[in-house]
């Protein structure tokens, strides 16, 4: 009983992540526009998107194909269940931070394999740069995390956000300052938007991941972005943000977040692969590194 | 009764002599070393905790006594190496590399002799016995220029380390006037407080061995040419086992704990541990950036063994309860995993026929099984929480947090991320991407090789979904080395300090998961599958421009972005210092030699003059 | 004094000077003969030694007959006889070891075609 | 039968068929080597009668004189064990001979073979630092003229250089006894043992300078060994092989025996009556040929003189040990002497029946040698695992025991040993490097045909080499009791000698 | 079932991601039809990368021979709900090419056309009319083109070999190119 009752509260999370996933995509492209002095999409265009792709006859490059393509969405919709989201927590001993940033690395094993074994180098060239580049804003992302592993004695984000209660002053946003910038940079490379969206530059490498893409292969993508973009962005905010009182809150706060990303994302070009890296290597980890020396000493 | 702890080491030497004289019947040889692998998994069943025995063995005109005694981490290690050790030369029962089957069941009866030795002489012996087994092993590979340098450049460091310990046990020796290890450790234990210095000393010239046998940082640099040009099937057993003894040494030696002995500490660690721990991260971390450019697929993954072979040795030097645990779990999953690795890269190698990574390419179409076996590992291999490989890794991460070692930590975070980077390299570089023309006729590995495969995939998602048996052991071994162990909830949990991790929770997580993609992927619209030259080209027509699969792969340079990022890294050569020594020597060997001009005369002369000097000498005395 | 002390040294004197002169010879001369030569020079001057530590002044001849008493007052006064049969095994070897290299010494005068020492090498060490 | 019992004989019956075996040429020259053979072959059955039969201590005096005013042989544990080596190389070298001598003056060989034996047997077994410099010389002039033996050119050279540098050597040696009989007036080794400190130390340090020095020569001390690398690289395989195995165990039990038992002090590790410490300054020699020996031999192409590097190394090596003065470190050393006799008669043997199928002599025709011919290949790599102490094989007792020895000593020592091991290092890569070369598969040479008679003592000795490895306790018995013997000056050797005699 | 395709068309509909096949001077009109100006991304129409990931085809202006076989090759590579759009008279009768030798005068005789866009060259506003007019013609379920094709497909490729016959050197040697020059 317990385990069917958690089994559709697992299910509602995914879902949820997926709708609030593309919702933010499809407002991330309603914001953008208007910074571009557009008028833009509708803010369910996504949705829109997403179905039309599921509907569309694709080609696969065999099972490896399908299997990696699969298991992008899926390991990522298997982390975002041990997410605290608000009041929803459904496996509070389980939310060990470094076992979801580890499960989620499955997602883009799942999707590197997917996507290279249709044997389009422009794919394998994307992967090969998102690699890269998960290098760069993974090493300032651990610089911070384990400052607050340290600094909040623990490492379950359950713990981390009873930490944090007690109102605005008490978030590790306002006490670990530094941190919170330096994994603010890191989440702008997670989420791959610009300056560091190298792995999908479409002038360049064809789209890189998604060249050989088509129909509901793509839409597993889109799938996979949209939980992607839910479950980074709500590592955050648990992580900083004290997570929330409810889901609604929850929400807001990962689109104050992601709401940051997309109007830097408008306004900048793209790095180099190795110019991101190395800026990553630079301004987020010193911030991470100061931080982390604040913490120790 | 006791004595089959004797069997254990006879058993192996006895197979060994008659391997040796089969040699030229390829398959029986093969045969009977799987044979004595199993005899020996047999003898080690009946083998327990607390069994001992002594012999005296006549040397020296005195007695020697020759002590063994299992230990729980004994009687671990011994598990885990006997039972790789039969799951290879299954595999090898089919394979045609050149492995030398008495070699391997000479390094049988060293593993078993040194895992159950009480006493310095046996353990230098059985130690010496499988480092020159081992050396000689290599010499078989593919390619024979290679090979035979990688042989002698780890011969010499082998040789190098066995002096090193040499050094060590006579002078331990000479202290205690006791070959006996138990003993011993407990005298330098028991002097810790007085004298430092000398423990330190004589803890360094036995660790010296040890870093070298596991190929940790300053002497890393036999590693991945030993385990590269050695003979295929032989590399597993040199990453999966032989690598662990140089951790087995350290943990020996480890309770000689230097704190609250008037050590300088930092962090609340010896300072000692403090500068190990840094050496495994070191190590894990060059280990790390070091794979990602090599073409070679074997020195990839031997790169690999370093930096995984560095986060055991920064684990077990904290020498706290977590951090052992740690330890010696992330050995098990290694061996595990990079066992599974080498293996089924010897499956890939003997039917491509090659090793550069620039050469192969979308053997998965050709190769399901070995490819499925492979996927599994680098997934264990990179941490992926329902494999193996994970557990240890987080233990890790929370040990090293836990003493605030933040910069250790973060290192080892990048590692772990690089390691990823270059798993996906080989993987993709191997497996996926365009199949060659060459490979059409490649088939997948025989039944035997099948078999091996699928029990080491199920090993690897068994123990990662069920990390308790071995979490229990381990938990044991930590008790023995006067830790507290950490607690085990269930076989399905791995118990850090913060939190635990329910591992079929994730496993049934990601299945339901699972599940529902594959429902959607079905109910969705279809699909079809088209042949690899069926690709986006910008709308060049393949046939018209020319292209062929290995113009359309991309695995030459793959990450070149980052090479430049560590350009300034790479002028640092360790390797430069040894082959510098090696050339210093040979120079100073061809300018001796000088000495002996070829005449008569000044050969008169030396002996006139040393005359001299020792009549001087005389006189002066 | 001067007489004394050539008396009870000349000797010695004599065999050293034969040892210093054979090893001169043999460190500087190219020639193998010479070379062989010096090598004499020096065993003689050994065999001289020896027969001299056997000899000191006014010491008789170490033969018992009934006008040679060989000790007076149980003070032995004869010559040491044992030095001097050892000089004869010596004598003989080095005869032995002469031959042998003289015959080395042509040997390699047919096969090199010179009588360098400094010629006689192996290329290469 | 108590004829059978004086082991005279050991020198005696083979001198006596050197002289006669002129008369065998008459018939057939080929049947002087089996002459040879059967001699050898009777010495080699009677030593080892003595030695496994535990004969010993026991002496043999000539003409009913007994020491110190006869002249008398010892056989002790030293004697016995080394007389057998000497005595079974000497036999499968003969046989190999059998073999390989066939064109030149067979018969002079084995004259000169026999007396080589005997001469060097006689070394071992004589209880007179006279005596001793007669069979000095009786194996130098014979080695002198085997090592001109043969074909090529370097032979006479080398054997030149021998002859040379040894005459100086014995004839320091000669005086250095001179010196000695002028203060003590006898030339008993047991008797100038006990009454070694009746003696000037000034005239005594001199003297053993002297005797060091010459016979540092035989043993191949640095810088006494010049003579080493043109005199094996000369000499045909055979004599190389009987140089390394026969006439470096004399030399280096001729030094020690001085060196320990005469001027040695009872039961410490120093031997200084006298000024100087003879056991350190044979330490630094030999500690200096090791090195020295090793690093030359590094960069050798050619085998034949990289084996002969490394013997001189070895001796190095035994002489460590032996120098080192206590019981681990003199086990360790005959050990080690028997070990090194052992393998590198073996190795040259090997590369005697390679070089005669046409293989060469340099490190590059050793490539393939595996797929030529697997049997000679293994036992070369049984040598050079044995050379380089791996465990299974002899060698690895004797540096065990060395090397634990001299940190039991400890002191300078540990230095010493330091230096041993960073050589062992060096020898290490070359040995390996030729294993590496043999076992590699690049050869487009057809396979050899080994003869068979020399592959028996090959075999024999590779066997062997194994068996020690497997069983120390074949050679470890009896090197302990030498070692105890070596130690134990006065209950050791002089009280056997004359047990009458007062302790100093 | 229908129902869901008139969903399905519906979103399709909306949801048009297009693939331009920049070849004549049609290319210059996208970008400021995609920007500010006028903005088609809120007609959900998006520029793709590759055709494996697009739904409409964008012919913008005349194609040479050597062309139309790349674009005949990524036509095929798209997956099935798919439309071409012809832009231009180039498109319709060869435009100013109408006598070249080496240009297509019809595109529909190679690949079916859903729809021309007349003018030359037409203007964005005339571009996004023709992607209201695409989008109701899906919505209709009268934009067929793509099953056309696959009824058709011996009729399209002989149209297509007949002309890429013609690229084929007419000069076979090289010494025969030397001798002409």
């Amino acid at each position: 009983m317990m385990f069917f009752l958690k089994l559709i509260q697992s299910i509602g999370v995914g879902a949820l992540s997926i709708s609030v996933g593309l919702l933010f995509m499809g407002i991330g492209r309603k914001i953008t526009a208007r910074i571009h002095r557009r008028y833009g999409p509708p803010a369910i265009q996504n949705f829109i998107d997403v179905f039309k792709l599921f509907s569309k006859n694709s080609i696969s490059h065999g099972f490896a194909y399908d299997l990696g393509i699969i298991a992008g969405t899926s390991a990522l919709l298997a982390a975002v269940v041990f997410l605290p989201v608000g009041q929803i927590n459904l496996f509070p001993a389980n939310s060990s931070l470094i076992m979801i940033l580890y499960l989620m690395t499955m997602a883009y094993l799942g999707m590197a394999m997917g996507v290279s074994s249709s044997g389009n180098p422009n794919a394998t060239i994307g992967i090969s740069r998102a690699l890269t580049m998960m290098m760069g804003y993974k090493v300032p992302f651990a610089a911070v995390i384990f400052s607050v592993y340290i600094f909040a004695r623990t490492g379950s984000l359950t713990n981390i956000i009873a930490a944090q209660s007690g109102g605005l002053l008490n978030w590790n946003m306002i006490r670990l300052p530094f941190g919170f910038i330096a994994a603010e940079i890191a989440l702008q490379g997670m989420l791959g938007e610009k300056p560091f969206d190298m792995a999908i530059a479409p002038a360049e490498i064809a789209s890189g991941p998604m060249v050989e893409m088509s129909g509901k292969y793509l839409g597993f993508g889109m799938l996979q972005h949209a939980v992607g973009i839910f479950l980074e962005t709500g590592i955050m905010v648990n992580l900083f943000m004290g997570g929330a009182p409810n889901v609604w809150i929850f929400v807001i706060k990962q689109f104050e977040l992601f709401f940051i990303a997309l109007l830097v994302n408008a306004i900048l070009p793209r790095f180099r692969v190795e110019e991101g890296v190395s800026f990553m290597w630079k301004i987020p980890l010193l911030l991470g590194v100061i931080q982390a020396l604040i913490v120790v000493l | 009764m006791n004595s089959n702890l004797i069997w254990l080491v006879f058993t192996p030497l006895i197979g060994s002599a008659i391997a040796a004289i089969l040699y030229n019947y390829k398959f029986l040889d093969r045969l009977i070393t799987f044979s004595t692998f199993a005899i020996t998994l047999f003898l080690v069943f009946g083998t327990h905790v607390g069994q001992t025995y002594s012999m005296n063995l006549n040397f020296m005109g005195r007695m020697i006594p020759l002590s063994w005694n299992v230990t729980h981490l004994s009687i671990f290690m011994l598990y885990i190496s006997i039972v790789f050790g039969t799951i290879l030369t299954f595999y090898s029962l089919m394979d045609r590399s050149r492995m030398k089957g008495f070699l391997l069941l000479l390094i049988l009866a060293a593993n078993n002799w040194i895992f159950t030795t009480n006493d310095m002489v046996g353990f230098f012996f059985a130690w010496e016995l499988m480092g020159w087994a081992s050396i000689v092993s290599v010499l078989g590979g593919r390619k024979e220029r290679k090979s035979r340098h990688a042989a002698l450049y780890y011969a010499l460091m082998s040789i190098g380390g066995s002096y090193s310990m040499f050094f060590g046990l006579f002078t331990l020796w000479r202290l205690t006037g006791s070959f006996s290890i138990s003993s011993n450790l407990a005298y330098l234990s028991s002097i810790v407080g007085v004298h430092p210095w000398w423990v330190l000393g004589i803890v360094s010239l036995f660790f010296v061995t040890f870093m070298i046998k596991a190929g940790i940082f300053p002497f890393h640099t036999w590693v991945p040419m030993a385990y590269a040009y050695a003979p295929d099937t032989f590399t597993p057993f040199l990453s999966a086992v032989m690598s662990k003894y140089g951790i087995y040494g350290m943990l020996l030696f480890l309770p000689i704990s230097l704190m609250e002995k008037g050590m300088p500490t930092v962090f609340g660690l010896p300072w000692v541990n403090y500068i190990f721990v840094w050496i495994g991260v070191i190590t894990a971390v060059l280990g790390t950036v070091l794979a990602f450019f090599q073409d070679d697929v074997k020195k990839l993954f031997a790169y690999s063994s370093l930096s995984n072979l560095g986060y055991i040795v920064a684990a077990i030097s904290l020498f706290t309860s977590v951090g052992v645990t740690a330890g010696i779990y992330h050995a098990f999953n290694h061996l595990l995993f990079k066992g599974a690795l080498f293996i089924t890269l010897a499956a890939v190698i003997s039917r491509s026929g090659t090793s550069k990574l620039s050469e192969m390419g979308g053997l998965w179409k050709k190769m399901p099984v070995t490819f499925f076996t492979f996927f599994i590992g680098i997934a264990s291999a990179a941490g992926i929480p329902p494999f193996n490989g994970f557990g240890s890794k987080w233990l890790i991460y929370q040990s090293m947090i836990k003493q605030h070692l933040l910069f250790a930590t973060i290192l080892l975070f990048l590692a772990s991320t690089g390691a990823f980077l270059y798993l996906f390299k080989a993987f993709h570089s191997i497996f996926l991407g365009q199949l060659s023309h060459n490979y059409d006729n490649v088939k997948e590995v025989p039944v035997i090789g099948q078999i091996v495969e699928y029990l080491l995939m199920f090993a690897m998602i068994f123990f990662g979904i069920q990390p308790g048996y071995i979490l229990r052991p381990v938990g044991l071994i930590v008790k023995s080395v006067g830790l507290n162990p950490l607690a085990v909830m269930g076989n399905g949990y791995v118990t850090g300090m913060f939190s635990n991790v329910d591992m079929p929770l994730i496993g049934w997580s990601l299945a339901i998961s699972f599940v529902f993609g594959f429902i959607l992927f079905f109910i969705s619209a279809k699909h079809k599958y088209v042949s690899q030259e069926d690709n986006y080209t910008a709308g060049q027509i393949p046939q018209d421009w020319g292209l062929t699969p290995e113009t359309y792969q991309f695995s030459w340079k793959f990450y070149e972005p980052m090479e430049k990022l560590f350009a300034p890294f790479y002028r640092i050569k360790i390797d430069g210092f040894f082959r510098g020594l090696g050339d210093w020597t040979r120079i100073t060997g061809s300018a001796v030699k000088q000495v002996f001009v070829g005449n008569a005369q000044i050969y008169t002369l030396f002996a006139v003059v040393g005359l001299i000097i020792l009549v001087i000498a005389g006189w002066v005395a | 004094m001067m007489q004394e002390f050539l008396q009870n040294y000349v000797y010695l004197i004599g065999s050293m000077s034969l040892i210093g002169i054979g090893l001169y010879i043999t460190l500087t001369d190219e020639n193998i003969f010479k070379i062989i030569v010096g090598l004499n020079i020096i065993e003689s001057g050994t065999n001289l030694f020896m027969v001299a530590i056997a000899w000191y002044p006014k010491a008789v001849m170490p033969i018992y007959t009934l006008t040679n008493k060989l000790s007076i007052n149980g003070k032995v006064i004869a010559a040491d006889p044992l030095p001097q049969s050892l000089v004869l095994t010596a004598i003989v070897i080095g005869l032995g070891t002469t031959a042998l290299a003289l015959t080395i010494g042509i040997k390699i005068f047919e096969k090199y075609g010179t009588l360098d020492v400094r010629k006689i090498k192996e290329a290469g060490r | 039968m108590s004829i059978f019992n004086n082991a005279a004989l050991l020198i005696g019956v083979p001198l006596l068929f050197a002289f006669s075996i002129p008369l065998f040429g008459l018939i057939s020259k080929q049947l002087t080597k089996w002459v040879t053979l059967l001699t050898i072959s009777f010495n080699a059955t009677f030593s080892l009668y003595i030695l496994l039969a535990h004969k010993y201590p026991s002496i043999v005096v000539m003409g009913n004189w007994l020491p110190p005013f006869g002249e008398n042989l010892y056989i002790g544990p030293v004697a016995a064990l080394l007389v057998s080596l000497i005595s079974v190389m000497g036999l499968l070298i003969a046989i190999y001979n059998l073999w390989s001598i066939k064109k030149g003056d067979v018969t002079r060989f084995s004259v000169l073979f026999l007396m080589f034996t005997a001469g060097a047997s006689g070394m071992v077994l004589t209880g007179d630092i006279f005596n001793l410099f007669i069979f000095m010389e009786i194996t130098g002039i014979s080695s002198f003229a085997l090592a001109a033996y043969g074909p090529e050119k370097r032979a006479l050279g080398g054997a030149f250089k021998f002859l040379v540098v040894s005459s100086i050597g014995s004839t320091l040696y000669l005086l250095g006894v001179t010196l000695i009989y002028t203060q003590l007036g006898t030339l008993n080794i047991a008797e100038i043992a006990a009454r070694i400190n009746q003696t000037t130390p000034g005239l005594l340090t001199f003297a053993g300078v002297l005797i060091v020095s010459g016979l540092a020569v035989e043993a191949e001390l640095f810088p006494f060994n010049g003579w080493v690398p043109d005199t094996y690289t000369g000499a045909i395989n055979g004599v190389s092989a009987a140089l390394s195995g026969i006439g470096a165990v004399s030399g280096v039990y001729a030094l020690f025996r001085i060196a320990m038992t005469v001027f040695g002090k009872d039961g410490t590790y120093v031997s200084s009556y006298g000024n100087l410490n003879f056991m350190a300054v044979i330490a630094v020699l030999a500690t200096a040929t090791v090195v020295i020996g090793e690093l030359s031999a590094l960069t050798q192409k050619n085998v034949k003189k990289m084996l002969a590097y490394s013997s001189m190394a070895q001796m190095g090596l035994v002489a460590v040990g032996l120098s080192i003065g206590n019981e681990l470190g003199v086990y360790g050393g005959i050990f080690q002497l028997v070990n090194h006799s052992i393998a590198k008669t073996m190795m040259f043997l090997i590369l005697g029946v390679l070089v005669a199928s046409g293989v060469g002599e340099n490190i590059d025709d050793f490539r393939g040698l595996w797929k030529r011919s697997p049997f000679l290949s293994l036992a070369f790599s049984v040598g050079a695992f044995s050379m380089l102490g791996f465990p299974l094989f002899g060698g690895f007792w004797s540096k065990f025991a060395i090397v634990g020895a001299s940190i039991q000593r400890g002191g300078w020592y540990d230095f010493i040993i330091g230096l041993v091991l960073f050589a062992s290092i060096v020898e290490a890569f070359y040995y390996l490097r030729i294993v590496g070369y043999m076992f590699s598969s690049d050869s487009k040479f057809p396979k050899l045909k080994t003869p068979w008679t020399p592959t028996i003592p090959i075999f024999i000795l590779a066997v062997s080499i194994i068996a020690i490895g497997v069983f120390p306790q074949i050679v470890g018995t009896f090197s302990a009791q030498a070692a105890s013997e070596f130690t134990h000056k006065m209950s050791g050797y002089v009280l056997n000698v004359i047990p009458t005699i007062a302790a100093h | 079932m229908s129902e869901w395709k008139e969903l399905a068309d519906y979103f399709r509909g909306r949801s048009m991601w297009m693939l331009h096949y920049c070849t004549g001077c049609g290319a210059i009109e996208l970008p400021p039809t995609m920007t500010s100006r006028w903005d088609m991304e809120r007609f959900g129409v998006v520029p793709m990368a590759t055709p494996r990931q697009a739904d409409i085809l964008l012919i913008t202006g005349y194609l040479s021979i050597k062309s139309l076989k790349r674009v005949v090759y990524t036509y095929e590579q798209m997956s099935a709900p798919k439309w071409v759009l012809g832009f231009g008279s180039c498109t319709i009768n060869g435009g100013i090419y109408w006598d070249s030798y080496s240009v297509i005068k019809r595109l529909d005789k190679y690949i079916p056309v859903d729809l021309y866009i007349a003018g030359c060259m037409p203007r964005p506003e005339a571009i996004l009319d023709s992607f209201v007019k695409l989008r109701e013609l899906i919505k209709k379920g009268e934009a067929k083109g793509y099953e056309k094709y696959v009824k058709n497909f011996e009729w399209y490729k002989a149209n297509q070999d007949k002309v890429f016959r013609r690229t084929t050197p007419v000069l076979k040697k090289p010494e025969e190119v030397t001798k002409s020059a």
